[in-house]
C-alpha cells in the first residue's frame, strides 16, 4: 500500500534536463523510483542520463505509460506544467517549483478540482513524498527515512521541518508508511484533510504524525476533520510559537478563517480533539513512540 | 508586499476604481503644497503600515495649506503601534501580563514618511468591502457588508449575517451575479445599490491583474452627493508574482526596511531582525521556527530569524555569518542546517571561510545534520577555531548557545 | 413522470416583471405550472400578479423552494442569470432569451458541466419544455400538445417546428410525455444526446420524435448514439432539404464534424441507425402512428 | 458576419498578430498607390468571401504600381463562385446531374469591390491554423497542422493524424501547453517553432476577444527571414455579441447586400433571396425552411426565404408582404404561420392592411394555425379579396401555391 507513490509510481519529470531536475531526478531513480521519462519542449527524442526526453507530457505518457509527473520547471511555467500533466492524464502530480504566483494556483486548483478525474497535487513549494522502500517523488533525502515501510503516516507544510522530524522518528526506530510535505503556499494541491484522509484509507497507516506552522487555519480544519474522520491516533507539532507575531493588514483574514492562526490556536484546536501537541521536534518521535506503548 | 495607502489607491485608479483626489507628501511643506492645489477642506493620513492609525492620531481633517503642514508634521512624529501593541501600550500597565509586558517592550514603534494628502468631502454610509485569496477553500472570496468601519471583525462574530460573504470561482470570474449577491446579501441601502454594483467588478480585476492577494477597501463610502468611493485602500501584493508586474519594483522601493535585513535581501537571504541576542541560521522556514522556538525553550531570545533557504552553499553561509555578526546585540550563534538539497560539506566549508574572512568574537554553535553531515563535521574538526562549537542535537545546540550568549561576551 | 419537468415543479422566472416574462410566465401559470417566485433585483419585496419577487435567485430559493427557473432576460445579462440560478442550487434552468453570445455560453456549459452536480439547462434560444398535463415552462403553446401524457417523447432543434409537429401528432391522437425545444443556437446547454438520454430512462415513453435541421452534426452524432444505447424507435425530420447551401468560409468547420452538414448527411445516418426519415412534418406524424401501429 | 480578409487582418494586428503590411483598394487607382506606397513587389488580392479565390484568378502578383492597377481591374471583373459552385462551372457539361445543372444555374456569382494589396515576400513553408466554437464538443477548439494549404481538408480525410485538434477549456482559457500540444502534435519544424508558439496566445486572445465563431489562418507562413506571418485571414464574428463590439457596424457597413434583403432588415425581418417564384412568409426559421421544402415537393421553387420571428404583428406581417411584392419574379405567395408566442389575428389583419395599402397582384394563399387560429381564419373571410386564398393544412397551401405560380399571372 502506502499513499500517493509507491512500487506502481511509473514518474515523468518536467523539467529533468535542467541542473536541479537531473540531480533529483537521479536521486529519486537511485532510490528506488520507476523513472521513466523527462519532459522538455524540443528535446523530444534524446536520452539524458539514460531517461528518454519527450517534448509533452501527453508524448511521454503515450511513449512510457508514466502515472505520476514531478513539476521542476521555473515558477512562471509550473502552473502550465502541472496543467499539463493533468491533461495528458497523470493522476498523481508532485511540484517542487516554488514561487508560483497565487492566482496560477487558484486556477489550476479550481480546474482540477473540477474533473470527474480523482487526481492528486502534492505542492507546489513542496518537498514531494516519500514511501520509504517503495518510491521517492521529490527532493527528501532517502537516509531520513526508514528503510522498510513502518507505521507513521507523517504530512509537514514546512520543508526541512520533515528532514529533521521524520530523522528523528527514524533514529527511535518509528518506520514510515509515507511522509508528505504539502507546502507552505496559500492555495496548496493537497491540503492537510486531503492527505489526512489518504491515511485514513490505508491500513498500514496507523498513527499519523501532523506539522504545522503558524499562520492560516489549515491545523485547526485539520484537527475538526480528523476528530471526526482520521480514526487513528494523532500527534501535532506546530513550528512558529516564539515567532514574532506578523503585521497584519486590515481585517479580510480574521473575517474569513475566524481564527488569529496563533500556535495557541492551534495547539488547542488539537488538544480539544484529544491529540497530543509536541513542544520541539524531538517531542513528536518521543510522543509517537509513547503511543505505540 | 503590503503596499501604502497612496499606493494602492494609485493602482486601483487605473482600474477606474473612483478615490479620492489626493497627493502624496513626504514633508509638511508637500503637505500644504497638496492642500493648497486641492483646494478647501483636506485630509491628512499617516501612510504608515499599521491598522487602526485613525486611533493614534494618524489621520485629521484641516482647512488650510498651513493647517495641512502642521498636521503632517505632527503625524510624521507619531510613534505608530500595529494594532496589538496599541492595545498595550494604552492599557493600564499593571493590567500587563508578564509577557505582554515582554512583548510590549519588544514592540518597536513606526514612523510615517509619508503623508497622503486628500479632498475632504462629506459622507452619508459607510461599508466594508474586500476581495481576497481564500486559502480555506482554495479560491477567492468576495466580502461586503453595509456594517463598515474599523470594527467589521467585532461584526463578524457577533452578527455574520450581516456580512455577505460570497466564493468567487477562479476559473469564471466576476460575473455579475456575484456582485448581486454581495450587494444584497451585505445589506447595501438601496441609494448606493447602483455604486457599489459598478465598483465591484472593478475591484475585482484589480484584484486578479494587480496579483493582489488582498484587497481591502474599509470604508467604501457613499458620499453626500450619491457617488460610492473607495476612501482607504490596504493592498497586498503576491510577491511571487513580482515577475510579471511592472511596477513592482518602484512600489517596492517605498518600503523601509532595517539596514540589516535590507543588507541581507541584497545577498538574497530572508532575514527578519528581532530582540534578542542568540544569532539563529537555519535552511528552511519551518525549521528555522522551529528552531527559534527551542532557544526560547532554553532561555533564550533570538536576535534574527535568517532562513537560507533549499540550495545554500558555502558563499551562502559565509555571507549570513557576515551580515548576523554584524548585528551589535548578537552574543552567541546557532547554525542549524538539516541538509537535505543543502550539502552539509558546503555550509562547513562556508563556516570556515568566514572565519577566516571576518574577525567574529562572538560564539558559534553549528549543529549539522542530513546530507553530507559527517563530512561537514569533519571539515569543521579539521579547522579547530576557538569560537566554534558543535552539537550532536538540535536541543543541545539551543542549551549551549543560549548558555554561551547569557555568559555574555561579544563584539 | 415524465422528463425535465413534471408536477415537482416549482418554478422561479428571471425577469419575470418583464412584460414577455409576464405574460408567459402566467401563461405557464394557467396551465398548471407551479409558478412560486419571479427575481428582479432592487424589486424583492413586491407581489407582482399574485407572484412573489425577489433580489436574487437565492432568496427565491430560500423563500419558496423553488426548483426550476426560466431566464427571460435580456441576452447580454442572459448567461449571467443561468449562472445566477445555477448557484443558487436551482437543478433545471429553461433559457427562452436568444441571441447570447456564443463566448458566454461556451463558459456557462463548461462550468455547469464541471460540477458535481447533475444539473439540467435547456435552451437559449429555445422554447422551453413542456410535459402534457403537468407542467410547461416556457412559450410552447399547450393547445397543441395532448391534454394527458402520451407516449411520444418529442425534441427538436426549431421552435416553430415543435408547433407544426406536436400539433399532428396530437391531431393523429398519439400523445407525448414531453416536448422538448433545445433551440438552435452553437453552444446549447444541452444537445439531442443528453435529452434523448432522458427518454431512455423514462418508461412512459415509448417513441422518440427528432426534429432537426441542416447544418453541423448534431443530428448524426444522435443518430449513432440512439443506435447504441435508445433501445426505443426513433422518427427523424429535418429542416432545410432544399435551402440554398449555405457560404462557407475556410475549412475549420469541416475538419471538426467531419460531415457537411447536409440534409441527406442526416438522414443517411438516421437510416444507417434504422430510423425512418419523414419528407415533411405530416409525416413524422404517420410514421410515428405506424410504429405504433 | 463573415468578414473580408483585410478586416480580419486589421483586428488581428490590434492583437499583435504578425500580419503582411498591406493596403485595401477600392479601385485601379487606389491599388496603384498602395503598390507605390509598398514598393516593390507586391500582391493584389480580391476581397471576396468565396474560398478558393486564387484558382479563380483572384490572387496576382506584380512588381509595379502599374502591373497592380491592371491586376485589380481584372480581379475586379472576375465572377467568383463559391466552392461548390466553382466545381461544377468548370466540371465538363455532359458530367452534371440535372440537380447540378439547376444548382449552378441558381448560382449568382459575386464581385470583388476591393483588393487587398500586400507586400510580396518569399516563403519557406505554409501551415494551417484555427481557433473555432466546437460546436460537437460545446467548447473551444484550435487546429494546427504543417500540411497547410487549400487542401486541408483533404489531409484531414486522408491522415488525420498530421493535424493538431486541442480542445480549449473556454474558462481555463489559453495555458501554454495547449500551443506546445498543437505545435509539436501538428509537425510544426523546429525551425518556424518559435514563431508559432508566439503567434497562438495572441490568435487565441482576438479570438476571444473578438467573439469570433471562428479565426482561420490558411496559410500561415514561415517567411524566408524566419518570422511566422498570417498570409490569410478568415474570421466570422457572432452577431449575436455585436452589442459589446464597438467596431461591428463599421464592418458590416462594407458588406453588401441584396437590395430586397437590405430593405427586410431595415424593417427587422430576416430575408434570403432565392430564385424561385413561390414567396415565403414563415415564422421561425426551422418552420420556413420547412416551408421551402414542401414548396419544392410540391414542385415549386422558393423565390425567398423569409422569417417573420417570434413575435410577429400585424405591422411586420404587412411589411413583409410589402417586400415579398417587390421582387417582379414572384407568381404566388404563401403565408405559412403556426401562432405561439405570434397570434394569428395580428398576422391576418397585417395581410388585410397590405392587400389594402398596396396593389397586390399575385395571389397568397394563406394557412393559420396555432394561438387565434380561428380568429385569424374569421378575420379573412370577413375580408373576401380576389387575390386570396386559405388552405387548413401545410401541404395543401404548398401545392395551392405552387398550382398558381405555374399558371402564370403576376405583376
Amino acid at each position: 500500500m502506502a499513499v500517493i507513490v509507491d512500487e506502481r509510481t511509473k514518474l515523468v519529470v518536467q523539467g529533468l534536463t535542467g541542473a536541479e531536475g537531473t540531480f533529483h531526478s537521479l536521486r529519486n531513480r537511485d532510490y528506488g523510483t520507476d523513472l521513466v521519462a523527462g519532459v522538455t519542449p524540443g528535446k523530444g527524442g534524446i536520452q539524458h542520463e539514460g531517461v528518454p526526453i519527450f517534448d509533452t507530457v501527453a508524448a511521454a505518457v503515450d511513449g512510457t505509460g508514466a502515472n505520476t509527473s514531478m513539476v521542476f520547471v521555473p515558477a512562471r511555467f509550473a502552473a502550465d506544467a502541472i496543467l499539463e500533466s493533468f491533461e495528458a492524464g497523470i493522476d498523481t502530480i508532485v511540484a517542487i517549483t516554488e514561487h508560483i504566483p497565487a492566482m496560477d494556483m487558484a486556477r489550476v486548483v479550481t480546474y482540477l478540482r473540477s474533473s470527474d478525474r480523482d487526481v492528486t497535487l502534492i505542492g507546489p513549494n513542496c518537498p514531494g513524498v516519500i514511501s520509504p522502500g517503495r518510491a521517492n517523488v521529490g527532493i527528501i533525502p532517502g537516509e531520513v527515512c526508514s528503510q522498510a515501510p513502518g507505521p507513521v503516516g507523517f504530512v509537514s507544510r514546512s520543508g526541512t521541518l520533515v528532514y529533521q522530524i521524520v530523522h528523528e522518528l527514524t533514529q527511535l526506530g518509528l518506520g514510515q508508511s509515507t511522509c508528505v510535505g504539502i507546502g507552505g503556499d496559500p492555495i496548496p494541491g493537497s491540503d492537510f484533510i486531503d492527505v489526512l484522509s489518504r491515511f485514513r484509507d490505508d491500513p498500514e497507516t496507523e498513527v499519523v504524525v501532523l506539522v504545522g506552522e503558524i499562520g492560516g487555519d489549515a491545523e485547526e480544519r485539520a484537527a475538526a476533520w480528523a476528530k471526526e474522520n482520521l480514526g487513528k491516533p494523532l500527534v501535532g507539532y506546530f513550528a512558529g510559537r516564539e515567532a514574532p507575531p506578523g503585521k497584519r493588514m486590515g481585517h479580510a483574514g480574521a473575517i474569513v478563517s475566524g481564527s488569529q492562526g496563533t500556535w495557541q490556536a492551534k495547539a488547542d484546536a488539537f488538544r480539544e480533539a484529544g491529540y497530543p501537541v509536541a513542544k520541539n521536534p524531538s517531542e513528536v518521535a518521543q510522543l509517537v513512540a509513547g503511543l505505540r506503548g | 508586499m503590503d503596499l501604502f495607502e497612496y499606493q494602492g489607491k494609485e493602482l486601483l485608479r487605473r482600474f477606474e476604481v473612483p478615490v479620492p483626489e489626493g497627493r502624496v507628501a513626504q514633508s509638511p511643506e508637500e503637505a500644504a503644497e497638496a492642500a493648497r492645489f486641492l483646494g478647501g477642506k483636506v485630509v491628512v493620513k499617516a501612510q504608515v503600515l499599521v491598522g487602526g492609525r485613525g486611533k493614534q492620531g494618524g489621520v485629521k481633517v484641516v482647512d488650510s495649506p498651513e493647517a495641512a503642514a502642521a498636521a503632517a508634521e505632527e503625524i510624521m512624529s507619531i510613534d505608530f503601534y500595529d494594532q496589538e501593541g496599541y492595545k498595550l501600550k494604552t492599557a493600564d500597565p499593571a493590567s500587563l501580563s508578564d509577557a505582554d509586558r515582554e512583548r510590549l517592550e519588544r514592540t518597536v514603534p513606526m514612523r510615517a514618511k509619508r503623508v497622503l494628502v486628500e479632498r475632504a468631502g462629506e459622507l452619508k454610509d459607510e461599508y466594508y468591502c474586500s476581495f481576497l485569496v481564500d486559502r480555506t477553500n482554495r479560491s477567492f472570496l468576495g466580502i461586503l457588508t453595509s456594517e463598515g468601519g474599523m470594527d467589521v471583525e467585532e461584526v463578524n462574530e457577533r452578527t455574520p449575517e450581516k456580512i455577505a460573504k460570497v466564493g468567487i470561482d477562479p476559473l469564471l470570474g466576476f460575473s455579475d451575479f456575484y456582485g448581486r449577491a454581495m450587494t444584497f446579501g451585505g445589506n447595501i441601502p438601496a441609494e448606493a445599490r447602483k455604486g457599489v454594483l459598478a465598483i465591484l467588478p472593478k475591484l475585482f480585476r484589480a484584484f486578479v491583474e494587480l496579483d493582489a492577494s488582498q484587497i481591502e477597501i474599509n470604508p467604501l463610502v457613499l458620499t453626500a452627493d450619491d457617488k460610492v468611493v473607495a476612501l482607504d485602500a490596504k493592498v497586498i501584493i503576491d510577491d511571487s508574482a513580482a515577475f510579471r508586474l511592472p511596477f513592482f519594483d518602484e512600489l517596492k522601493a517605498a518600503h523601509e526596511v532595517p539596514e540589516q535585513e535590507r543588507a541581507a535581501k541584497e545577498k538574497g537571504l530572508n532575514l527578519i531582525k528581532l530582540d534578542g541576542n542568540v544569532g539563529i541560521i537555519g535552511n528552511g522556514a519551518g525549521l528555522v521556527m522551529s528552531t527559534l522556538d527551542v532557544v526560547k525553550d532554553a532561555g533564550g531570545e533570538a536576535a534574527n530569524f535568517l532562513d537560507v533557504g533549499g540550495g545554500a552553499n558555502a558563499e551562502v553561509l559565509s555571507n549570513a555569518l557576515e551580515i548576523i555578526t554584524s548585528n551589535p546585540e548578537v552574543r552567541s550563534i546557532f547554525i542549524n542546517i538539516f541538509g537535505g538539497i543543502t550539502r552539509c560539506d558546503l555550509v562547513a566549508e562556508g563556516i570556515i571561510d568566514a572565519l577566516n574572512r571576518l574577525s567574529v568574537n562572538v560564539p558559534i554553535v553549528v549543529r549539522l545534520d542530513g546530507t553530507n553531515a559527517e563530512l561537514g563535521r569533519k571539515i569543521l574538526a579539521d579547522n579547530p577555531n576557538e569560537m566554534l562549537q558543535t552539537a550532536e542535537t538540535m536541543l543541545g545546540a539551543a542549551d549551549l548557545a543560549v548558555k554561551l550568549a547569557n555568559k555574555g561576551g561579544g563584539n
